[in-house]
C-alpha cells in the first residue's frame, strides 16, 4: 500500500494483516456508502417536489424490507467479526518464543531492558524478522504503547504485567508512541523502534559495554534479598523450589490451577499469601513495597531461567 | 388554516413578563427556553475550547499554548461538550417543550422537578466555570485513574462535582420525561400512535435513569480518593484501575446513544414531514430506538479492547458491538427508504436532516470499523476515533439539534426564520464538517494519537486542512444566532402549522397558550399520514386537510 | 386549607397520587443503579481477595450493625403503620408514629457515630487512622474504604429521610395530609423503606463475612 | 377514600419474619461454611428485601407499572455484574504493588 501517498508505513508480519482486514473492511463500507449515498441522491432528484414521477402505489406496511436488511447486516456484520476475532487471538496471545524484551513505561519515557541486560531509553532495537515478545509494566499512571508501522497497541498498567508481540519486516526507525494520555508531557513520550539485521543487532548488544545478563542480575538480587535462604537447594526451610516452575502449571491450595507466566512470579513476590502451593505453609513475607519495577524485572527473569526448556528466552 | 393575527395572541410567552414569572415559572415550554438559553451558553464556550485546539494545532511544534494549557482546553472542550451541551441538547430543550404537546397533555408530570432540573443543571455549571477560572482539569473528559486520582495536576474535584451534580438534571428530566409518556397522553394516543420524537425520548431517558447512577458513583469514587488519598481504584492497595473504566464505559458508551437517539427522532418528523410521506416503517423505527437503547448497555467494553481487559471479553463485546450497529443500520436504510416517491422540498430543516443521514451513516460504518478487534488496536486512542465519534455527535447530534430548531422554531417564537439564509447555513455546515474532520480519519491512520499537543511535521497538512474546516464551522455555528435572533423581532408571523404536519403540537397556536390546548385533544389517527400524491395530510385528530 | 384541586396537568387528584408514586419507584431504580454500582466494586474485590475480606470484616463490628438493622426495620414499620393511620385520617397517630420513625432514624445515626469512633480506636480508618495488621495485605484497606463510602452514602440518605418525615409532621400540623390527599406520606414512605432495604444488603457485604475460628 | 381501617396484624408480622432473618444473618457469620457465607448472607439480604418491597412498600395486589419499575434498577444490575465477570473471570492480570 506503499502507493498511496497517505500511508502509514508497514513493516512488520501484524501490519500486513492488519491493513489486509482494513482494505477489505474500507471497501464494503464505500459499497454501503455508495448506495445510501446513491439512493439519496437518486430519490431526492427523481422526487423533489413539483417532479412530476408517479407518486401513486406507495409500499404498502410490510417487514419484508427491514427483515431484509436486518439478515443482511447482521450476515456481514459477522464475518467482519469472525475476521477480526481471529486476528485479535493472534496478536494478543503471543508465541512463547524469540526475544523476550522488559519494558518499563513512566511519566514521560520508555525503559527497555534487553534479556542481556541492555538498557536503553527511549528507544528500542530489535532484529530483523525476529518474534519479539514485550513485558511491559508502568511505575505510574497508565500508558500505551503504539508503533503504527507495525500497528501493535497495547495499553501498559502499573501493578501488572501486559504482553504483546510483532515482526518487523523491515528495516529502518519506526515511531514509538504513548497514545493513553499521561500528563503534561504525554505528546513527547515516543521514541524510536530500531529494525536491524541480526548480525547489526549481536554487534549493537555488544557494544552496550559489559552487562551480566538479566537473569544474572536477578540472581544476585535473589541472594540479596533472602530468597535463596528458603528457596534454595540447600534450604531446610518447606518452601517450593523454583526450578522448572516457568511455563508450568502451578496447584494451589484450595484446588485451583494457575500457569506460572510472569504475572504469577512477580505477584507471588508481591503478594505470596494470595497464591499459596498447594502443601506449604504461608510464611513467605510480602515484598511488597520494597523491590521497585526495574529490580522485580531481573528477579523475574531469573526464575524464568530456571526453566530451561523454554531455552529461547535466556 | 394559517391564519395570521395582527397583533400577538396570548400565549406562553406573553402570559407574564417580570423575570420573576420566568426564573419560578413552572411551564414547560418556558423550562425549555431556560435550557436553551444555558446549553447555548456552554456551546459556546466548549466551541470556544474546539477553536483554540485547532488553533494550535495548525503547527507542529504546538507554540500556541503551554502543554498544560493544551490538555486543560481538550478536557474542558470534552467536559463541557459531553455534559453540558450534548446529553441536555436536544432532550431538555425541543423534549422539554414538545413532549406534552406532542402527546396532548397540558405540562410534563412534575413541573417542579422540571425547573428544580434547570437548576440543578446551573449548579453544577457553575462548578465546571469555577474550575474552568481556577486554572482547569487536564484529565481528558474521561478522568482514567490513576491519572486523575494520583498524578493529575489539575482540579479534578470541582470537575467531578460538576459532572455529579449533572447527572441529577439528567436524572430529574429523565423521570419527568419516562413518568409523562407513561401517565399523560391524551385519549386515543396509543403508544403506537406516538411520533418517533416521543418514542426517541423515552428510550433515552430510560438511558438516562438506569445509566447516570452509575457514573455518578464512579466518579464521586474518583472525586473521594483525590481527596483521602485512597480509593476503590488505586493499584497502591490492589484495586483495579481498570474497573474504573468499566463503570465509566458503563455509563459512557449508553451516553453516546443519550446524544444519538433524540436526533435520531427529530430527523425521523424532518424526513417524514419533508418528503410528505409516512415513514418508512414506523414500527420498525420505533422497535429500533427501543433496541438501541438496551443493547447500549451492552457493548461498554469496546472502548477497552486494548486496554488490558482479558482476550475473551474483547470479543465477547466486539461481537455484541456488531449487534448495536443492526437497528442503526435499519433506521439509516429507513429514512432512505422514506424518501421514495415522495414529494421532497429541501428546507432548511430537511437540508439539516439529510446532512445527518449521510454523516451518520458515516460516523456508524467507521463505527464498524472500529468495532473490528484488530483494526481497533491500530486505531484506538487515535484520531481515527476523534473522527468517528465526531461524525455521530457533531454531525449527526449537532446537525439534528439545528434541523429541529429550525422545523419547530415558528412553534417556539411564532416567527418565521428567513430560509435563506438557513439553506446557506445548512449547506456550510455540512461543507465545513466535512472539511474538519474527514482529515481527521487519515491523520488517525497514519497513527497520529489524540491528545499531543505536538506532532510529526509530516502531518501538518492534514491537521491544517482540519483547522481550516473548523473555522467554516465556527462561522457556521454563529449565523443562526444571528438570522434566528434577528427573526425573534422582525420575523414573519408563522400561523399555527405552517409546515402542514401532521403532529398534535401544530394543533395549537404558535406560540403555544399557557397550558397548551384550550381543550385536551383526541387523537384519532397515526402520525406521518401524509400523501405525496397530491400533498394532502390527515392529522392525528383525525382532521383531513387537502 | 387549601382546595383540594389536582395540578392542571391531571385529570384526577388519583392519577396525580398515583403518578407521584410511579415517579418515586421510577428514582428507587436509579438508587439502586447508584448502590449497586458501589456493590459492583465490593462483588469484585471481594472475590479477588477472597480471605483478606473474610479476615478483615472480622474486624467491623458485628453487634452494632445488627441492633441498626434491627432500628431500621422498627422504623420501616412504624412508617408503614404512620402511613396506614394519615389514610385513616387520625392525625394524632399519624404525628406520633412520624415522630417516632424519625426518633428511630436518628438512634441509627447515634449508633453509627459510636460504632465509627469504635473504628477509629481500633485503626481502620483509611487516610486517617489506619494500620494494617500482621498478616493482613494491602487490599483489607479496599475493604475499609467501602465501608466507609458506603455507610456514609447511607448515612446521607438517612439523613434526607429524617428531613422528609419531619417535613411530613409539619404538613400534618398544619392539616395538609388528609384522607384525601395523602400522597406526600405514600411517596416518603417509599423512599424511606427503600433506605431501609439499602442497609440490609450493606449488613450482608460488611458484617457476617465468616467469624468461625477456623 | 373511605377511612377504612386496614389491618396491622400483616405488617407486624413481616417485621418479626424480618427481624428473625436477622438473627439467622448473624449466626451464619459463626458457622464454618467457607464458600456458602455470601450466598447464604446475601440471600437472607434478598429475602428481606423482597417482604420489605411488598410490603412495607406495597407492592402487593394487582400486576402494575410499580412492579416494572421495582425490578428495572436490579434487572439492569444484572448486566453490570454479568458483562464484566465475562472480563474478570478470565483474565490473568490485576495490580498486585
Amino acid at each position: 500500500m506503499q502507493w498511496v501517498p497517505f500511508w502509514p508505513r508497514d513493516a512488520s508480519v501484524t501490519a500486513q494483516s492488519i491493513d489486509k482486514i482494513f482494505i477489505g473492511e474500507l471497501a464494503l463500507v464505500l459499497v454501503i456508502l455508495g448506495f445510501v449515498f446513491g439512493l439519496m441522491i437518486v430519490f431526492g432528484l427523481r422526487y423533489r417536489r413539483g417532479s412530476r414521477a408517479n407518486r401513486t402505489g406507495l409500499i404498502k406496511k410490510t417487514w419484508h424490507w427491514e427483515i431484509g436488511w436486518t439478515v443482511g447486516s447482521l450476515a456481514a456484520f459477522l464475518v467482519l467479526f469472525v475476521w477480526g476475532a481471529n486476528m485479535y487471538v493472534w496478536l494478543y496471545d503471543p508465541p512463547r518464543a524469540g526475544l523476550e524484551i522488559y519494558v518499563v513505561a513512566k511519566q514521560w519515557m520508555w525503559k527497555a531492558q534487553h534479556p542481556g541486560g541492555q538498557r536503553e531509553i527511549n528507544e528500542l532495537h530489535v532484529p530483523l524478522g525476529e518474534t519479539v515478545r514485550l513485558l511491559l509494566t508502568s511505575q505510574d499512571v497508565i500508558h500505551s504503547f503504539f508503533v503504527p508501522a507495525f500497528r501493535v497497541k497495547h495499553d501498559v498498567l502499573p501493578g501488572q504485567y501486559e504482553t504483546f508481540w510483532f515482526k518487523p519486516t523491515e528495516l529502518g526507525r519506526f515511531r514509538l508512541e504513548c497514545t493513553q494520555y499521561c500528563g503534561t508531557e504525554h505528546a513527547h513520550m515516543g521514541g524510536d523502534i530500531v529494525v536491524m539485521p541480526p548480525a547489526d543487532y549481536a554487534r549493537w548488544l555488544s557494544r552496550q559495554g559489559e552487562h551480566e545478563s538479566l537473569a544474572q542480575q536477578g540472581e544476585a538480587l535473589f541472594r540479596k534479598y533472602g530468597c535463596s535462604g528458603c528457596h534454595g537447594a540447600n534450604s531446610t526451610v518447606h518452601a517450593p523450589s523454583l526450578v522448572g516452575v516457568y511455563g508450568g502449571l502451578v496447584h494451589l491450595e484450595g484446588g485451583d490451577t494457575v500457569r506460572a507466566d510472569e504475572r504469577y512470579i512477580r505477584d507471588s513476590i508481591l503478594l505470596p499469601r494470595s497464591q499459596i502451593v498447594a502443601g506449604y505453609a504461608p510464611v513467605m513475607p510480602s515484598f511488597a513495597g520494597q523491590i521497585g519495577e526495574d529490580d522485580l524485572v531481573k528477579l523475574v527473569a531469573y526464575v524464568q531461567s530456571l526453566s530451561p526448556i523454554d531455552g529461547a528466552s535466556q | 388554516m394559517t391564519t395570521v393575527t395582527a397583533d400577538l395572541p396570548a400565549s406562553y410567552l406573553t402570559k407574564e413578563h417580570t423575570i420573576a414569572s420566568w426564573l419560578l415559572t413552572s411551564d414547560h415550554k418556558r423550562i425549555a427556553l431556560l435550557f436553551f438559553a444555558s446549553i447555548t451558553f456552554f456551546f459556546f464556550i466548549g466551541g470556544f475550547a474546539a477553536t483554540l485546539i485547532r488553533l494550535h494545532l495548525l503547527n507542529p511544534a504546538g507554540t500556541l499554548l503551554q502543554p498544560d494549557m493544551y490538555n486543560r482546553m481538550f478536557s474542558m472542550h470534552g467536559i463541557v461538550m459531553v455534559w453540558f451541551f450534548l446529553i441536555p441538547s436536544i432532550p431538555t430543550t425541543l423534549g422539554n417543550f414538545l413532549i406534552p404537546l406532542m402527546i396532548g397533555a397540558r405540562d410534563l408530570a412534575f413541573p417542579k422537578i422540571n425547573l428544580a432540573s434547570w437548576y440543578v443543571f446551573n449548579i453544577s455549571g457553575f462548578f465546571v466555570l469555577f474550575c474552568l477560572f481556577v486554572g482547569g482539569v487536564d484529565t481528558g473528559w474521561t478522568f482514567y485513574t490513576p491519572y486523575s486520582t494520583l498524578f493529575a495536576n489539575g482540579y479534578v474535584i470541582p470537575a467531578a462535582v460538576a459532572v455529579f451534580i449533572n447527572g441529577f438534571s439528567s436524572i430529574m428530566t429523565g423521570l419527568n420525561f419516562v413518568i409523562t409518556i407513561h401517565r399523560l397522553r391524551a385519549p386515543g394516543m396509543t403508544w403506537m400512535r406516538l411520533p418517533l420524537f416521543v418514542w426517541a425520548i423515552y428510550a433515552v431517558s430510560l438511558v438516562m435513569l438506569l445509566a447516570t447512577p452509575v457514573l455518578a458513583m464512579t466518579l464521586a469514587l474518583v472525586a473521594l480518593e483525590r481527596w483521602m488519598g485512597v480509593g476503590i481504584f488505586d493499584p497502591q492497595l490492589g484495586g483495579d484501575p481498570l474497573l474504573f473504566q468499566h463503570m465509566f464505559w458503563f455509563y459512557s458508551h449508553p451516553a453516546v446513544y443519550i446524544m444519538i437517539l433524540p436526533a435520531m427522532g427529530v430527523v425521523s418528523e424532518l424526513v417524514s414531514c419533508f418528503a410528505r410521506r409516512p415513514v418508512f416503517g414506523y414500527e420498525g423505527m420505533a422497535y429500533a430506538l427501543m433496541s438501541i437503547a438496551v443493547i447500549s448497555f451492552f457493548v461498554w467494553a469496546h472502548h477497552m479492547f486494548v486496554a488490558g481487559i482479558s482476550i475473551y471479553a474483547g470479543i465477547v463485546f466486539s461481537l455484541l458491538t456488531f449487534f448495536v450497529a443492526v437497528p442503526s443500520a435499519i433506521k439509516v436504510f429507513n429514512w432512505t427508504a422514506t424518501l421514495h416517491k415522495g414529494s421532497i422540498s429541501f428546507d432548511a430543516p430537511m437540508l439539516y436532516a439529510l446532512g445527518f443521514v449521510g454523516l451518520f451513516t458515516i460516523g456508524g460504518l467507521t463505527g464498524l470499523m472500529v468495532a473490528t478487534l484488530p483494526i481497533d488496536i491500530h486505531v484506538h486512542d487515535t484520531y481515527f476515533v476523534i473522527a468517528h465519534f465526531h461524525y455521530i455527535m457533531v454531525g449527526g447530534t449537532v446537525s439534528a439539534f439545528f434541523g429541529g430548531l429550525h422545523y419547530w422554531w415558528p412553534k417556539i417564537t411564532g416567527r418565521l426564520y428567513p430560509e435563506m439564509w438557513a439553506r446557506v447555513a445548512a449547506i456550510i455546515t455540512f461543507l465545513g464538517f466535512n472539511l474538519t474532520f474527514f482529515p481527521q480519519f487519515i491523520l488517525g491512520y497514519l497513527g497520529m494519537p489524540r491528545r499531543y499537543y505536538t506532532y510529526d511535521p509530516a502531518w501538518q497538512v492534514w491537521n491544517v486542512l482540519s483547522s481550516a474546516g473548523a473555522s467554516i464551522l465556527a462561522a457556521a455555528y454563529t449565523l443562526p444566532l444571528l438570522y434566528l435572533g434577528w427573526s425573534l423581532f422582525y420575523g414573519a408571523r408563522a400561523g399555527a402549522n405552517p409546515w402542514r404536519a401532521t403532529g398534535l403540537e401544530w394543533l395549537t397556536s404558535s406560540p403555544p397558550p399557557q397550558h397548551n390546548f384550550p381543550r385536551t385533544p383526541v387523537v384519532r389517527a397515526a402520525p406521518y399520514q401524509y400523501n405525496p400524491a397530491d400533498g394532502s395530510y390527515v392529522a392525528q385528530d383525525g382532521s383531513s386537510n387537502a | 386549607m387549601r382546595s383540594l384541586q389536582p395540578e392542571p396537568q391531571y385529570a384526577t387528584l388519583e392519577q396525580q397520587t398515583e403518578t407521584a408514586q410511579l415517579g418515586m419507584w421510577m428514582f428507587i431504580a436509579t438508587e439502586v443503579m447508584f448502590f449497586g454500582a458501589l456493590v459492583f466494586t465490593y462483588f469484585l474485590y471481594r472475590t479477588h481477595y477472597w480471605e483478606q475480606f473474610r479476615l478483615t470484616a472480622q474486624d467491623s463490628k458485628i453487634l452494632l450493625g445488627s441492633i441498626n438493622q434491627a432500628i431500621l426495620l422498627t422504623s420501616s414499620l412504624t412508617m408503614v403503620m404512620a402511613i396506614n393511620f394519615g389514610k385513616e385520617g387520625r392525625q394524632r397517630l399519624l404525628v406520633l408514629l412520624l415522630l417516632a420513625t424519625a426518633l428511630l432514624g436518628l438512634c441509627f445515626l447515634g449508633v453509627k457515630g459510636f460504632e465509627n469512633f469504635e473504628d477509629y480506636q481500633s485503626s481502620t480508618v483509611p487516610s486517617v487512622n489506619f494500620l494494617l495488621k500482621s498478616g493482613y495485605h494491602p487490599p483489607t484497606e479496599l475493604f475499609w474504604v467501602f465501608y466507609f463510602i458506603a455507610t456514609g452514602l447511607h448515612a446521607v440518605h438517612l439523613t434526607i429521610g429524617i428531613g422528609l418525615i419531619l417535613v411530613l409532621v409539619w404538613l400534618a400540623r398544619r392539616g395538609r395530609l388528609s384522607p384525601n390527599y395523602y400522597s406526600p406520606l405514600e411517596v416518603v414512605g417509599l423512599y424511606w423503606s427503600f433506605v431501609d432495604t439499602v442497609w440490609v444488603f450493606l449488613f450482608a457485604a460488611i458484617y457476617p463475612l465468616g467469624r468461625a475460628a477456623t | 377514600m373511605s377511612a377504612q381501617r386496614e389491618p396491622l396484624l400483616p405488617y407486624v408480622v413481616a417485621w418479626l419474619v424480618l427481624m428473625l432473618l436477622l438473627g439467622l444473618s448473624v449466626l451464619s457469620a459463626y458457622l464454618d461454611i467457607g464458600i456458602f457465607h455470601p450466598i447464604v448472607n446475601f440471600g437472607i439480604a434478598a429475602t428481606q428485601a423482597a417482604i420489605i418491597f411488598i410490603m412495607f412498600m406495597r407492592l402487593r395486589g394487582r400486576p402494575s407499572l410499580k412492579w416494572v419499575f421495582a425490578a428495572a434498577g436490579f434487572f439492569w444490575l444484572l448486566f453490570l455484574f454479568g458483562l464484566s465477570t465475562v472480563d474478570y473471570a478470565t483474565r490473568t492480570g490485576f495490580p498486585t504493588q
